[in-house]
């Protein structure tokens, strides 16, 4: 008997074939596959996805319209990124996972902040609540053909009461100025049950201070270096908490107490370096 | 009375004998105090290096079908004198700190980075399997050997450990050789060499190729290193190497080690194995009657 | 076309690439017949020698929590010329038989025996981890794995193969010296020395305290050996080591191997794992269009 | 997620305490033990016993009165068993198994014949008979303060119409002579629906002749030298069947086939020898 006959190990890489890809943005592409686990991940977990002969990256695992499929959603950065952007239909990569927690979603008057590629667990959030919710996402860009999952968020929330705002830093689209400051703007003038973010550490760190200090609860999933993905290498720490292991999402009352969170994070060597 | 969990590796003396092995989750010192605070009765920190390495592009870990895990990381780490700088204001952890170097003076030098540290003891890391000119290149230079770990004492009067692995020549050599030289313990083993292939793409998955294999496929193979060198020197041994169980434990403590250390079991139970492995060692000592784990180790020589 | 499975190791050829690993079900004909209707492309005895040996008291093999299995059965066989008798009539088989020795002149004097046997080939077991002054004894030994393998060429045109593993000296010093002296392929590897403790009884669990580890364990370690041989000496390789998929035998096919053993599996398996591994690769090699195993030998090098 | 946390890894020992020792004769003993497993094996099946520090034999499992336990019947002849009949109450043995096949038990009009301590698989056999069935066990032993299990067999048959049939080679207590002579006169006399045996080869060939020319069902029990138990080593082969794997337990067909039972065993070296 050997346990591997019974269960895929989620811990050891299983190459899928890419079968569509979309392009969100000039930058940014959705890659779509099949797979028996991915698409039934809970909202706020990820993959540690291999780009064979490039490098190994964790993605939040994005949701298809196609059942029996997942994706990942993915900009175009650095090395590994970009391998994995220029990844074509028919080719092949690796994944490994589901890993990290899950939001806790509240009912209610919801309120989901996302800047970038932060919007993918955001999406998979919106495929989990109630149609009795009231929720309000808020999307960040720098600029107009930045901006992406504005259509799909509001076809998500057809049979909810809900609201998509955009915000661009530049005016081009949307409200002008920083999303952090329309959080600041929301949560003063009404009662939220529950804020959930995802983006740039900065975005996510005020988003957190405005909810956390009304006592409104609030979870952000946090972005670190990762090597493993499983609690061994520790390269995804904060403070000391394992990104993850007991992360990716970390309420307020949690992050309020951490000197990293919003300030410092770790580099390949695993050294402190500011945001 | 109560049996007690404290244990001596020579004139390192540790409250518990389960500490984290080096690698594993060992580069800040707010995770050093979670573990202290789980039950781990010390942290040896990632191997560090003169100048911070990033180490190899991933994909650097996995697990393996059939159990164990395979990793290539690199021996990345933030270089001894930024870690140094991180653990200053460490009062209550005992933090082994592990070295990595090519050369004496590379030892030395980081030595002196931990002066204003409180450090319980250096490990030398004479074994990874995956990085060349550090590592089991050093380990199989017995002259090298020598040298290193005679340069080491003369730096510092704080007790020096030689972590020794299966290399490409006799580590028992490489044993007798620390020993000789005036080494105060040794840690047996590191990971053992090894590859993986994934079928679909043809290609070996780590981006190092060549990784090290840890985790329970390597107990029997610890366990039989301590066992061999616990019979033939008489040296304070830390047994490391797919441990994972409060069994697993006692039969490192019968085979002749004095504490063990654990890293993939981390990967595999997370860490409250810490707290699982001390209470079934406990349970184990009260069943048989025995006060100190001193009292356990080596028992399985005299067959 | 459908893809054929028959593989040549150099001048041996065989119709399926999956033989018997030797000390595995390896002492009788009928046995062997048995295997080979079964699927296997070739089986390997029992190591021999040239007395008979019992081999050591229980226990001697058992499975070891975690995976894998432990064994020193301390080469245990019915001694050369009663092995040669037993095969005499041997018709169909591909026998490839295993010989242990501590001088060239055993090797010589064991060969002379089977002068009257259809034998595919001889394995020269080199690296037995848990017998003394045979086995590893010798394949650490460059000056004697000369001799012996300089004997044995001497002595047969049936094709030789050297059987290395893990011992206190590099092993691909033991391969190159093979190569110089003429073998004609290398089987990697045996076993990796280990042990058990039981910790009610504080014992060894093997009869002979240490023994070898096999199975699943040793599989990425014995994966590595292979492309490590294969990258440096142009040398037909038969993978061994922890094989129990068709999975496996790609991953080895990949890495260099032109054919592989299995043992431990059959002890998880039973005997029809010959088949689902020639089934498994079969359907590999129709879905990559590979109409040889060849065609797909050593493709992870590349990388 | 280990799969020997889920279950016993029945090929890695465990170790039980001898809780009571029972002479059977001057020089058989039954030691009983406490265990989840080995009190709910199947008639024919063994275990592999250590006895710490000295050897490891196959065992027949030995059933117990006492629910959640079993029991090893051992005659002392060598090293081996006699370390194992010297184990006093309270000490400890590993055992590894269950291995090997069972009796496939007939209904109607059964015999056993057993043989010394090949008498243990056929008391666990009279554990699974069906009340219905007419049950004749046959004894052999050379000499009267040999003879055991005669009160168990009659106690366990106690609701079957039975016959306990003792032989002894020098007739010094049931019937004199070969317990063979015996079975042939039985067959002879009536029709069975299956004979079973266990005991000395011999007495196992006749035994299996004597039915299986008559067409009777019959299934031995073969005892060969085994290391492993499991099918690994081959020290147990018989012709080419493993004993340990595909037997213990052939039937007549089977075994009028084979050219090595009855007449040929294996020595430790391998080497055939002559039965
Ligand atoms: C839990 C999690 C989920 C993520 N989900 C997505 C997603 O859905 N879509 C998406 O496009 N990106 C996602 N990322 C970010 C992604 O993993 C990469 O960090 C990013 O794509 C840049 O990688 P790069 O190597 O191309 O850039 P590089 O130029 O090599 O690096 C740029 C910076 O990216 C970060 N980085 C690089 N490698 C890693 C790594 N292995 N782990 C974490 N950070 C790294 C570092 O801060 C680095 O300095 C996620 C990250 C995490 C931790
Ligand atoms: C499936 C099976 C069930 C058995 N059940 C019982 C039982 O319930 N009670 C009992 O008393 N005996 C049983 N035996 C026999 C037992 O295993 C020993 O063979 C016997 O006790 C003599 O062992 P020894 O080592 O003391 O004698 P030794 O003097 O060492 O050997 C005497 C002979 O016993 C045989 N023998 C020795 N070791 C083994 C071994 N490991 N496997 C098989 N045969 C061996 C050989 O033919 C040997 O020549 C069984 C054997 C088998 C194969
Ligand atoms: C991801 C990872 C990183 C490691 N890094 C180091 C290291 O930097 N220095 C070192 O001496 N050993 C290192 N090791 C080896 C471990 O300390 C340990 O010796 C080995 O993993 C065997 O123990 P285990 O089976 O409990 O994991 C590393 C192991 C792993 C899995
Ligand atoms: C019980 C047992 C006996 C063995 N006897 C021999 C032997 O006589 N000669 C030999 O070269 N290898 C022997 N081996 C080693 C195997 O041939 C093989 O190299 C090893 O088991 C690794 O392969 P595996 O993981 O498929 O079992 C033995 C292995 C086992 C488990
Ligand atoms: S990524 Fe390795 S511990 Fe989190
Ligand atoms: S006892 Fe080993 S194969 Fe049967």
């Amino acid at each position: 008997m050997r346990w591997w006959d019974l269960q895929r190990n989620s811990n050891h890489t299983t190459i899928v074939t890419i079968e569509k890809v979309i392009d969100e943005t000039p930058t940014v592409r959705t890659l779509v596959f099949s797979d028996s686990i991915m698409p039934n991940v809970l909202p706020g977990q990820f993959a540690m996805v291999w780009i064979p002969g490039i490098n190994e990256l964790p993605m939040s695992v994005m949701i298809s319209k196609e059942s029996g499929k997942a994706a990942f959603t993915v900009r175009k950065h650095g090395l590994a990124s970009t391998g994995l952007f220029n990844i074509k239909v028919g080719e092949k990569i690796g994944i490994r996972g589901p890993y990290g927690n899950a939001f806790d979603i509240k009912q209610g008057k919801l309120l989901l902040v996302g800047g970038g590629t932060g919007l993918v667990p955001m999406m998979r959030l919106l495929t989990h609540v109630k149609s009795t919710d009231d929720v309000t996402v808020l999307i960040g860009a720098k600029s107009k053909d930045e901006v992406f999952f504005e259509d799909l968020a509001n076809d998500l929330l057809q049979n909810n009461p809900h609201n998509v705002i955009i915000s661009t830093d530049d005016g081009s689209y949307g409200e002008k100025g920083f999303v952090t400051d329309i959080v600041e703007k929301l949560v003063n003038e009404s009662h939220f049950d529950g804020v959930y973010t995802c983006g740039p550490e900065k975005m996510m760190y005020k988003t957190v201070q405005s909810a956390h200090s009304r006592g409104i609860f609030v979870q952000a999933s946090l972005e670190r270096m990762m090597k493993c993905g499983v609690g061994i290498c520790g390269s995804c720490c904060v403070g000391e908490d394992l990104a993850c292991k007991d992360g990716t999402i970390f309420d307020g009352n949690h992050l309020s107490k951490n000197n990293e969170f919003g300030y410092f994070h770790r580099n390949k060597a695993g050294i402190l370096e500011d945001y | 009375m109560e049996p007690s969990l404290s244990t001596s590796i020579g004139k390192i003396e540790l409250n518990s004998p389960a500490m984290l092995a080096s690698g594993i989750l060992g580069i800040s010192l707010d995770v050093f105090n979670r573990l202290y605070r789980s039950g781990a009765g010390a942290v040896v920190s990632k191997s560090l290096s003169i100048e911070p390495w990033e180490g190899y592009p991933n994909p650097t870990i996995f697990s393996v079908n059939g159990g164990g895990w395979m990793n290539a990381v690199g021996l990345s780490n933030p270089g001894a004198s930024n870690f140094a700088k991180m653990i200053e204001h460490n009062q209550d952890v005992p933090i082994i700190v592990s070295l990595v170097g090519s050369i004496p003076e590379d030892f030395e030098m980081m030595i002196k980075e931990f002066t204003n540290c409180n450090v319980t003891a250096f490990e030398l890391n004479l074994s990874c399997p995956h990085v060349a000119k550090v590592g089991l290149e050093v380990g199989d230079d017995p002259e090298l050997v020598k040298k290193i770990v005679t340069t080491v004492k003369n730096s510092t009067s704080i007790p020096a450990i030689a972590k020794v692995g299966l290399g490409t020549t006799d580590y028992l050599n490489t044993v007798k050789i620390a020993i000789d030289s005036g080494i105060d313990a040794i840690t047996a083993i590191n990971t053992v060499r090894a590859m993986a292939i994934d079928v679909e793409t043809q290609r070996p998955i780590l981006s190092n190729k060549f990784g090290g294999l840890s985790g329970t496929p390597i107990k029997p193979i610890a366990l039989r290193c301590v066992y061999e060198i616990a019979s033939k020197y008489d040296v304070p041994i830390i047994g490391c190497g797919g441990i994972s169980t409060w069994e697993d434990a006692i039969e490192f403590f019968l085979a002749g080690a004095s504490a063990i250390q654990l890293g993939s079991a981390i990967g595999d139970n997370w860490i409250n194995v810490f707290d699982d492995i001390n209470k079934g060692v406990l349970q184990y000592m009260k069943q048989k009657n025995y006060s100190t784990i001193d009292e356990m180790v080596g028992l399985a020589k005299k067959f």
